[in-house]
């Protein structure tokens, strides 16, 4: 276990080290100046260049990646250019709104997608199968900006249910809890679809194992055989689906937050990237990143024990 | 917040609900914007957004006066022009900053120079680009000298980049997230991303504004923030979309405020391109784009008129309304057969936000009816601006919001020769232009330099290098709860006189 | 029908080994910890030796896992030899280039035990044989097509059967797929990996018959891995016995069912199910599991579960020897009988 | 003369067609959910390829005083957006749009994948390489890509593209290497080599069609992402250039409208919903018409 | 002789499939004795498992019983509820399979699904359990069963796995155990140690077992009795000893004629040809006709009826019938068919 921990905390360094090298290289030959972007329409060329020699950006490409990597690596990962604010602060400040939100969505995901697989399942070809399949199906196919406008259409705006947007309370209060409300469905409805499709292939399949027919045979009751001897098996994928989910919600969280007005690293990442903010772009895609892996990682430590067979050396 | 009468909004704060009798105490207000700020210090930033905060935190030394433009003295008192290059200004001395600290010529001093050294980075240091040098006379006389007579020079001392901060404060800590000015209202909190939360500052020298505690929040699709208007989460927007204007109309606890604006927006030749300098080309152009039906989309939101300089600023002629090419589809294709300009693609290049696709999305449908073969390029606005820059067009649209409301501050950046490269993305370059222009900011004769503007406006009109699609109108919407919202013609607008109806 | 038939004698008067392999070691490593180093090493063959004589059986038998697949690919070169060499009519070919290898490949070929993974699923049978010609020689369309439909006929299949895919086939007409492939190319070696095995024993039989027809067609050697003794006696000359990668008897087929000299051997031998309700063999169980070829036990590989082990079988590892004219074995007590040591 | 051995095979005999194909299709009919989907794509298809004769308008042709007609206007049976374009016509012609990019992305998306998941699964020495670089993709946010790519090539549907065909390379590389890694092991690979057959060869007329299923299914549901995406990005200002009838912009510019015009997003919306669903489901019907036992993850 | 624990009277299992219903057993009878080994033989396909999941009532989704009975004790127990049904498996009637691999449960320790029957059949605690379950694993001969009892199937070999199989089945105190090729899997020293431990275990606790398996050899060392089935049908049974030496049906000729044998060097193969026809193959007469190679007209146009021929020694075959069998086919001392003149493969010339 520690061996696999070691491992891919390597594995990880090396991973950022890539991406901020992808990152930095292609913030580099996009275009678009930074500094006409601090410098706002009005500024002159005198003007602009005084910010470029100000920001280094009139280095060669290797010296500038350098330059932040030497940083990075004392844990100083550099000030938005936009706001002069440290890169870390500015994501502290988001994070846990990003966080609070794919964690929602991520409960949400779970809880209607397991529920909705296990039922397909269990009545296989039923039509509760066909009704469940059919919106799983059509979970996944709603573009997520539009189901987020529909439903602040719907219930906030039209039944005045729920608040329109912001995520600024605390999750524990009923206003915090309201506000997650409708971004967590709005994020979680794919992954819901895909966890409830996995789920139900999953456990059709363990049903038809043979260690379920021996347990039969041993005359197990009905419900334990799909509770105790059915589920924890099937769950093995399921898990790595919800795993990898987890990991494209905390980067997919963009539209969401923009539709939502949540003020979460995925907005923070796309302004940035509007902005030429190079700091702030990798400091966020970077962070996406190192937790992708982390909930990979701890993705891999569940398995280890769900099912015996795996061990890590 | 929401007083003793009954509200459609569900309680957008947890607080609300104490009131007190009376003229009204407002306990919060809520202005949403689609961004945030990029900082809170003056002297670092140049965007609208940051600029609404800080038009409440700090103050300039001039101001426009609202209704009619004309500049008026905010912080200095009184100020002389002893020669063209000399300004000699008295600053008012009831003024103190939140931090305590008196405002006085050291400060102007101090924030003046900080604008203009290089060392800063200043984005906006060209403001004060003539200054040759800054004295303080006394405690409250400042003098300050120009390199050459610069005609608009209060008007940029009244733009929101030269407001004045707190020299001790600026110097104690980061303005950007921390401001200390000596506006109506003073700084609590700032969540980055999020908003920023001011309180009503006890001591201003007017009297305390009766919002005591005002925030600015981001609300990144304006969809939604309309929604939140209407659900009275949020209590003012401003910059309504001309398409959501209908609904918002719509919307029953809501006022409107429509004022005329200095913003312009127009259709720019890349002149760089010798085929773009075929005066009869653009005469095409402007004749087929048709102006009027293009307002009339903007549902009231825009106004009409060719002059390059609109009614609210300064050098604006009315005689110049109808002076461009006016809308004659058959004219337009005459040209375009005749010349066969309809064998070249055109890239009309637009930056992906406000208005722009709009405009791109009306102009090219109307070309290519006048036979005009019109390929639209959208860029994000940090590759916009680079390749505008670049000068990587046919045609562009391009917009000026004018803060300073004054004529040479359009013109000079956008359109004189000296700036080809950076903010001249038309690429236009006309020594007779460039001599009026120069004329006008050079002057300090007001009246002389409402004749030089003119002529310069005339100029781009007569040979189509400007074709006006609209002048913009500054809206808001504000709860209807409250009143005294003053909007001004740039688009700024000011809260510290709103009180409860 | 007249076959082409050398009779066995003659060819082994020729003594000419066709393949001889001397010392062939094949170790896979295992890969661990933190740098995926190499940790150690699973002990697939351990040292084999043998010379085959043209038109010979060789039958190669052994638990799962102790080696008989990795010894045949090694021979074939599909593994990397660890160690030792293997000989070819004389010549050395492993590590050779892939140029002079192709020579080799004509030559030697294999015949697999899994009929339903053995032939490409996405293939038609056909053209699975067409591509073999198609890689070795230069012959047209029309002529490869021929030769297929010679090659099926030959098997016991028909021109029709070219254009299907194998999941139309049964077991034992795949397998027959899979020798008309193997001796497309007029090969004179055949490695047979448990070729029989999955199929049932009325369809075994059948294919058996097949293997020996054309084997005394051609005066094709075979190296016939199986694990059913039976088989193997019905089927080869000559037996070589692995055990954990070892090999630890080698004899003519009658010798080494009527006197096995290994003790391993003679349990092998005594666990068989005699399908006769009269034989009445002394039974000998092995207690235990072989052990794990990454961590062979020290001294004689089998002595952690021979009926007859004293200390000297833990220490030492036994030779090599030939104890009778042709008969190998590699134990410290050859020819001790292991119903002496055992309870019964 | 001695009998000879019946070796008749009870099976059908074989029309020259292949069965693979007919058997799959076969069951895949037997699915509802799929037979629907493959209805609308059909519909969906025949849209896209017949746009300018089912209907009279020009997607790009503004009638600014017709603007914002709702929903069975007099001949504008889905109204008119702000433009006054005829909004069925740019449904119609949006169906060519999302196809196009989609197929495109998707194809090259396959084409990266597929390879370097084939060389990753059949080369040990490479695998630890490309799979890395393969993660590094994984774990790069999606739509931060595509935005960075796009930032790079500049706005424009082509850009959109390649941009999601990036994204779907780890995916499908990682399918493509799972399979490859066990058909590898199979005795017909170990057949093929041990008639010399190079790896060439072996990769491309063995592996690879045994490896197509799943990669069939991967590329059907691919498509669904990829509209998706695609209007995701459009949504975002992204993607299509105006007036390009992109559903995603299409919703996008309608988003303005919502609550005068709802039309204007609920029916690109639906367009969208109903391709993305039709895929989903004939993938899905894929799966398990080719393999019920596959995993695509 | 000993009390008829399960009789087995016209069983006919019918399976659902696209192409319509299809019978994998058909119309077979049967019988197993306490104490009795009753092994059932055949070709791949032709219907052992199914017998034997018809007889536990474990049959898969699309399957059931088309016609007949299954009595156990005497008590028809095909058509008990759902609930009887459960408890009576591990109870009365156990069953191992093939594949100790698959057939226990990656994700449970051994402890657990040990004590899972004990629990529910003997109603122990989990404590009684464990204690019982450890008994169990010491008479199956498994070493320190204690710590078996925490470890995972994977950690286990597979001839370990197929000892604890059997402890689980035993759990219940059966009465009868169906094992189904349960050594198939296993490796021929391995299989001797575990058809040694049925064998004794069916002695010590007087259970009736049902053996299947394909193997003569596996028969010949555990049978009481021998069923051979070829598609779908039963085509002979009688006692090990008739069936090897006086094999009746051609078909077990055949399959006896296909095993060579180790001590026999001598020993000439006598395959059958062709191969199991599909369930779904109309065959008139008896089945076995195409691959007959004493096939007559009347087997071509008649079922064959089950003939008794004394010492419970049953054939269903024409040719039983026929006084002239021997005419070209004789019977060697072994027992095994062989035919005057060989049927090689037609080898066609190169
Ligand atoms: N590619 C490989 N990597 C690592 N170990 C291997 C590899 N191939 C085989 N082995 C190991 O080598 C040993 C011998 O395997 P091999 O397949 O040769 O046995 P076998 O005698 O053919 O067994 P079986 O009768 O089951 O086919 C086994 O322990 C096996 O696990
Ligand atoms: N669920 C099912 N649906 C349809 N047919 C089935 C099903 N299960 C088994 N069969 C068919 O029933 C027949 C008998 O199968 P069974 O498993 O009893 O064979 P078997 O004699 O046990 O063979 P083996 O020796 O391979 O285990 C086979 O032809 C099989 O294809
Ligand atoms: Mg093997
Ligand atoms: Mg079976």
């Amino acid at each position: 276990m520690i061996t696999l921990i070691v491992r891919r905390v390597g594995e990880l360094l090396l991973l950022l080290l890539g991406i901020s090298f992808l990152v930095f290289g292609s913030m580099y030959i996009a275009p678009g100046d930074p500094a006409s972007m601090i410098g706002g329409p009005t500024a002159t060329e005198a003007d602009l260049e005084n910010i470029r020699e100000n920001l280094g950006l009139n280095d060669p490409f290797l010296v500038q990646y350098g330059r932040y990597l030497g940083n990075a690596v004392q844990g100083d990962f550099g000030y938005s250019y936009q706001t002069k604010q440290s890169v870390a602060d500015a994501i502290a400040v988001r994070f846990p709104n990003t966080l609070k939100l794919a964690i929602a969505s991520m409960v949400v995901a779970v809880v209607i997608g397991l529920v909705a697989g296990l039922i397909s399942a269990l009545r296989h070809n039923s039509w509760l199968d066909f009704t469940s399949t059919t919106f799983a199906l059509a979970g996944i196919s709603i573009p997520n900006f539009w189901l987020g406008a529909l439903l602040i259409l719907v219930f906030a705006v039209n039944l005045q249910w729920l608040p329109v947007g912001g995520l600024s309370e605390p999750f524990y209060t009923a206003e915090g809890f309201k506000q997650l409300i409708l971004p967590a469905i709005t994020l979680g409805t794919g992954s819901a679809a895909m966890i409830a499709r996995m789920t139900r292939s999953s456990m059709l399949e363990v049903v038809r194992a043979d260690y379920v027919r021996t347990a039969r045979a041993k005359g197990v009751k009905e419900t334990k055989v799909i509770w105790v001897h059915t589920l924890k098996n099937a769950m093995i994928p399921v898990i790595t689906v919800i795993g990898l989910n987890f990991g494209f919600l905390l980067g997919g969280t963009i539209i969401t937050e923009k539709v939502f007005a949540i003020n979460g690293v995925g907005r923070l990442m796309i302004d940035a990237i509007a902005m030429r903010d190079f700091p702030l772009v990798q400091g966020s895609v970077l962070l996406v990143a190192t937790l992708f892996v982390v909930v990979n990682l701890i993705v891999d430590i569940v398995y280890t024990y769900v099912d015996p067979r795996i061990k890590y050396e | 917040a929401c007083g003793g009468e009954s509200s459609s909004a569900p309680s957008q704060t947890n607080e609300g609900g104490t009131t007190e009798a009376g003229g009204g105490e407002i306990e919060e207000f809520v202005y949403a914007s689609t961004s945030d700020v990029a900082g809170l210090s003056p002297i670092l930033t140049n965007d609208s957004v940051s600029a609404n905060v800080q038009e409440h935190v700090y103050e300039t030394l001039f101001e426009r006066d609202t209704d009619t433009g004309e500049l008026i003295p905010s912080l200095a008192e009184s100020y002389e022009n002893p020669d063209e290059l000399t300004w000699i200004f008295k600053i008012r001395e009831d003024v103190v900053f939140h931090d305590g600290t008196p405002l006085n010529a050291e400060s102007v001093k101090y924030t003046f120079d900080k604008l203009r050294d290089p060392a800063t980075a200043a984005p906006r240091a060209s403001l004060l680009e003539p200054v040759d040098e800054i004295t303080v006379e006394d405690e409250f006389t400042v003098k300050i000298t120009t390199k050459y007579p610069y005609g608009p020079f209060l008007a940029s001392l009244a733009h929101s980049n030269a407001a004045i901060v707190s020299p001790t404060a600026d110097q104690a800590q980061d303005l950007m997230s921390n401001p200390v000015g000596s506006g109506p209202f003073k700084f609590v909190s700032y969540t980055p991303g999020d908003q920023v939360v001011l309180e009503a500052f006890e001591d201003y020298r007017d009297g305390a504004p009766d919002i005591k505690k005002l925030v600015f929040k981001v609300v990144p699709e304006i969809s939604t923030a309309i929604s939140m208007l209407q659900t009275g989460e949020v209590d003012f927007i401003d910059n309504l979309p001309s398409e959501q204007i209908a609904r918002i109309e719509s919307i029953q606890n809501v006022d409107i405020e429509k004022k005329d604006g200095t913003s312009v927006f127009y259709l720019a030749f890349n002149q760089s391109r010798p085929e773009n300098q075929d005066e009869n080309f653009r005469k095409a152009v402007a004749a087929a784009v048709d102006r009027d039906a293009f307002v009339g989309k903007l549902n009231g939101l825009g106004l009409r008129s060719d002059s390059v300089l609109g009614p609210m600023v300064f050098g604006y002629n009315e005689s110049k309304n109808a002076a461009g090419q006016a809308y004659d589809p058959e004219l337009a294709k005459q040209l375009v057969e005749e010349n066969g300009y309809g064998d070249r693609t055109i890239s009309l290049l637009t930056a992906n936000r406000d208005n722009f696709v709009l405009m791109a999305e009306i102009a090219q449908a109307q070309l290519t009816e006048a036979g005009f073969n019109v390929k639209i390029e959208t860029m994000e606005w940090a590759t916009f601006l680079d390749t505008a820059r670049a000068g990587q067009f046919d045609i562009t649209f391009l917009s000026w919001a004018n803060l300073t409301q004054d004529g040479s501050e359009m013109f000079y950046p956008n359109l004189h020769t000296d700036n080809i490269g950076s903010s001249n993305r038309a690429q236009y370059s006309n020594a007779e232009f460039d001599e009026l222009v120069d004329a006008s900011r050079t002057s300090v004769d007001q009246e002389e330099r409402l004749n030089y503007l003119d002529q310069a406006n005339g100029l781009l009109l007569e040979q189509n290098d400007v074709v006006v699609m609209y002048h913009g109108v500054v809206t808001g919407a504000m709860n209807s709860e409250y009143t005294n919202l003053i909007l001004e013609p740039n688009g700024k607008w000011t809260l510290k006189d709103v009180t409860r109806k | 029908m007249v076959l082409a038939q050398t009779t066995k004698e003659q060819q082994q008067e020729a003594k000419t080994p066709l393949l001889k392999l001397h010392n062939v070691k094949k170790y896979f490593p295992i890969k661990g910890g933190l740098l995926k180093r190499v940790q150690g090493h699973v002990k697939a063959v351990e040292s084999v030796s043998f010379e085959l004589m043209e038109g010979e059986s060789l039958g190669v038998v052994g638990e799962s896992g102790c080696g008989k697949s990795t010894l045949g690919r090694t021979i074939l070169g599909l593994e990397e030899i660890t160690d030792g060499q293997v000989y070819y009519r004389d010549q050395e070919i492993q590590n050779l280039k892939r140029h002079e290898k192709k020579k080799f490949v004509k030559e030697m070929q294999m015949i697999f035990q899994d009929p339903y993974a053995s032939l490409n699923p996405r293939q038609r049978v056909g053209d699975a044989l067409v591509e073999v010609f198609s890689m070795h020689t230069n012959l047209s369309a029309k002529e490869k097509r021929d030769a297929v439909v010679d090659l099926l006929k030959e098997v016991g299949l028909k021109e029709e059967h070219f254009d299907r895919y194998p999941h139309e086939f049964s077991g034992g007409q795949r397998q027959r797929i899979g020798i008309a492939r193997a001796i497309a190319l007029n090969p004179s070696f055949i490695i047979c990996d448990e070729a029989v095995s999955a199929l049932d024993v009325s369809v075994q039989a059948q294919v058996l018959k097949l293997l020996k027809t054309i084997q005394e067609k051609y005066n094709l050697s075979y190296l016939f891995i199986s694990h059913d003794l039976g088989v193997v006696r019905y089927f080869c000359d000559r037996v070589l016995v692995m055990y954990l990668g070892n090999s630890v008897e080698l004899a003519k087929v009658e010798e080494l069912f009527e006197t096995p000299l290994h003790p391993y051997t003679q349990a092998l031998l005594s666990a068989i199910p005699r399908p006769s309700v009269h034989a009445n063999v002394k039974r000998v169980r092995l207690q235990g599991d072989l052990p794990n070829p990454a961590n062979p036990p020290s001294g004689c590989p089998f002595h952690t579960r021979c009926p007859i082990a004293q200390d000297v079988c833990v220490q030492s590892k036994p030779e090599w020897q030939e104890y009778q004219p042709e008969h190998f074995a590699a134990c410290h007590f050859a020819g001790k009988s292991i119903l002496e040591g055992a309870d019964v | 003369m001695s009998t000879t051995f019946s070796v008749e095979t009870p099976q059908v005999r074989t029309k020259k067609k292949d069965r693979f194909v007919v058997s799959t299709m076969k069951r895949l009919l037997k699915n509802k959910l799929a037979v629907v989907g493959l209805i609308i794509i059909a519909i969906q298809v025949i849209m896209a390829l017949t746009a300018p004769w089912i209907t009279s308008y020009d997607p790009a042709t503004q009638q600014l005083t017709k603007s914002e007609l709702p929903v069975m206007s007099e001949g504008h049976i889905l109204g008119t957006d702000n433009y006054g374009r005829d909004v069925w016509t740019r449904i119609v012609y949006g169906a060519q749009i999302s196809l196009v990019v989609a197929i495109t992305a998707v194809t090259l998306g396959l084409l990266g994948g597929v390879v370097l998941g084939m060389l990753a699964g059949y080369y040990k020495k490479w695998d630890a390489v490309i799979m890395r670089f393969v993660d590094l993709l994984f774990a790069f946010p999606g739509i931060l890509l595509a935005m960075l790519i796009i930032a790079i090539l500049g706005t424009s549907l082509i850009n959109v593209a390649i941009a999601i065909s990036i994204w779907s390379i780890p995916t499908c590389a990682r399918i493509v290497r799972g399979s490859v890694l066990s058909i590898k092991e199979k005795e017909y690979i170990m057949a093929m080599k041990s008639m010399g057959a190079s790896d060439l060869r072996i990769m491309v007329k063995h592996i690879l069609p045994n490896a197509l299923a799943p990669i069939i299914v991967f590329a059907t549901m691919r498509m669904a992402t990829a509209i998706l995406s695609t209007a995701a990005l459009s949504y975002l200002g992204l993607g299509a250039q105006p007036p390009t009838p992109e559903w995603g912009a299409m919703i996008a510019q309608g988003q303005d409208y919502m609550w005068t015009s709802p039309h204007l997003t609920v029916i690109p919306g639906i367009a969208i919903m109903l391709t993305v669903f039709a895929f989903n489901v004939v993938g899905d019907g894929l799966r398990d018409a080719l393999d019920p036992n596959m995993d695509l993850n | 002789m000993k009390e008829t624990l399960l009789e087995v009277n016209n069983l006919v299992t019918e399976f659902r499939t696209k192409e319509g219903p299809v019978q994998a057993v058909r119309d077979v009878t049967f019988s197993v004795r306490k104490g009795e080994t009753l092994c059932i033989v055949g070709e791949s396909g032709c219907g052992k498992s199914i017998t034997s999941l018809s007889v536990i009532g474990l049959l898969p989704e699309n399957g059931r019983i088309a016609n007949g009975e299954v009595r156990y004790k005497g008590e028809a127990i095909h058509n008990l509820s759902a609930e009887k049904k459960r408890l009576m498996r591990g109870s009365e009637i156990s069953m191992i399979f093939q594949e100790p691999m698959t057939a226990l449960n990656p994700v449970l320790t051994v402890g657990y699904q040990l004590r899972e029957p004990l629990m529910i059949h003997h109603g122990m605690s989990k404590q009684q359990a464990t204690t019982r379950g450890i008994e169990l694993l010491n008479q199956v001969g498994i070493p320190y069963p204690e710590k078996r009892m925490n470890q995972y199937p994977h950690e286990l070999s597979g001839g370990m796995r197929q000892r604890v199989m059997i402890a689980i089945a035993l759990a219940g105190d059966p009465g009868l155990l169906i094992a189904d090729e349960p050594t198939t899997a296993l490796d021929v020293t391995i299989q001797a140690q575990i058809l040694d431990l049925i064998n004794e275990l069916k002695d010590r606790l007087d259970m009736g077992v049902m053996f299947i398996t394909h193997d003569m050899g596996v028969v010949a060392e555990v049978a009481d009795r021998v069923m051979v089935m070829y598609a779908g049908q039963k085509i002979e049974e009688g006692p090990v000893e008739e069936i090897f030496d006086r094999p009746k049906h051609p078909y077990t000729r055949g399959l006896l004629g296909s095993v060579p044998n180790v001590d026999d060097p001598t020993f000439e193969l006598h395959p059958i040809p062709g191969t199991l026809p599909s369930l779904t193959e109309q065959i008139q007469g008896c089945r076995f006709h195409p691959r007959c190679l004493f096939a007559m007209d009347r087997c071509r146009q008649q079922v064959p009826p089950e003939d008794d021929l004394g010492n419970g020694h049953y054939v269903s075959c024409w040719l039983t019938r026929e006084e002239a069998v021997s005419d070209g086919v004789g019977t060697n001392d072994e027992g095994t068919a062989t035919r005057s003149e060989d049927a090689p493969l037609k080898v066609a010339q190169r």
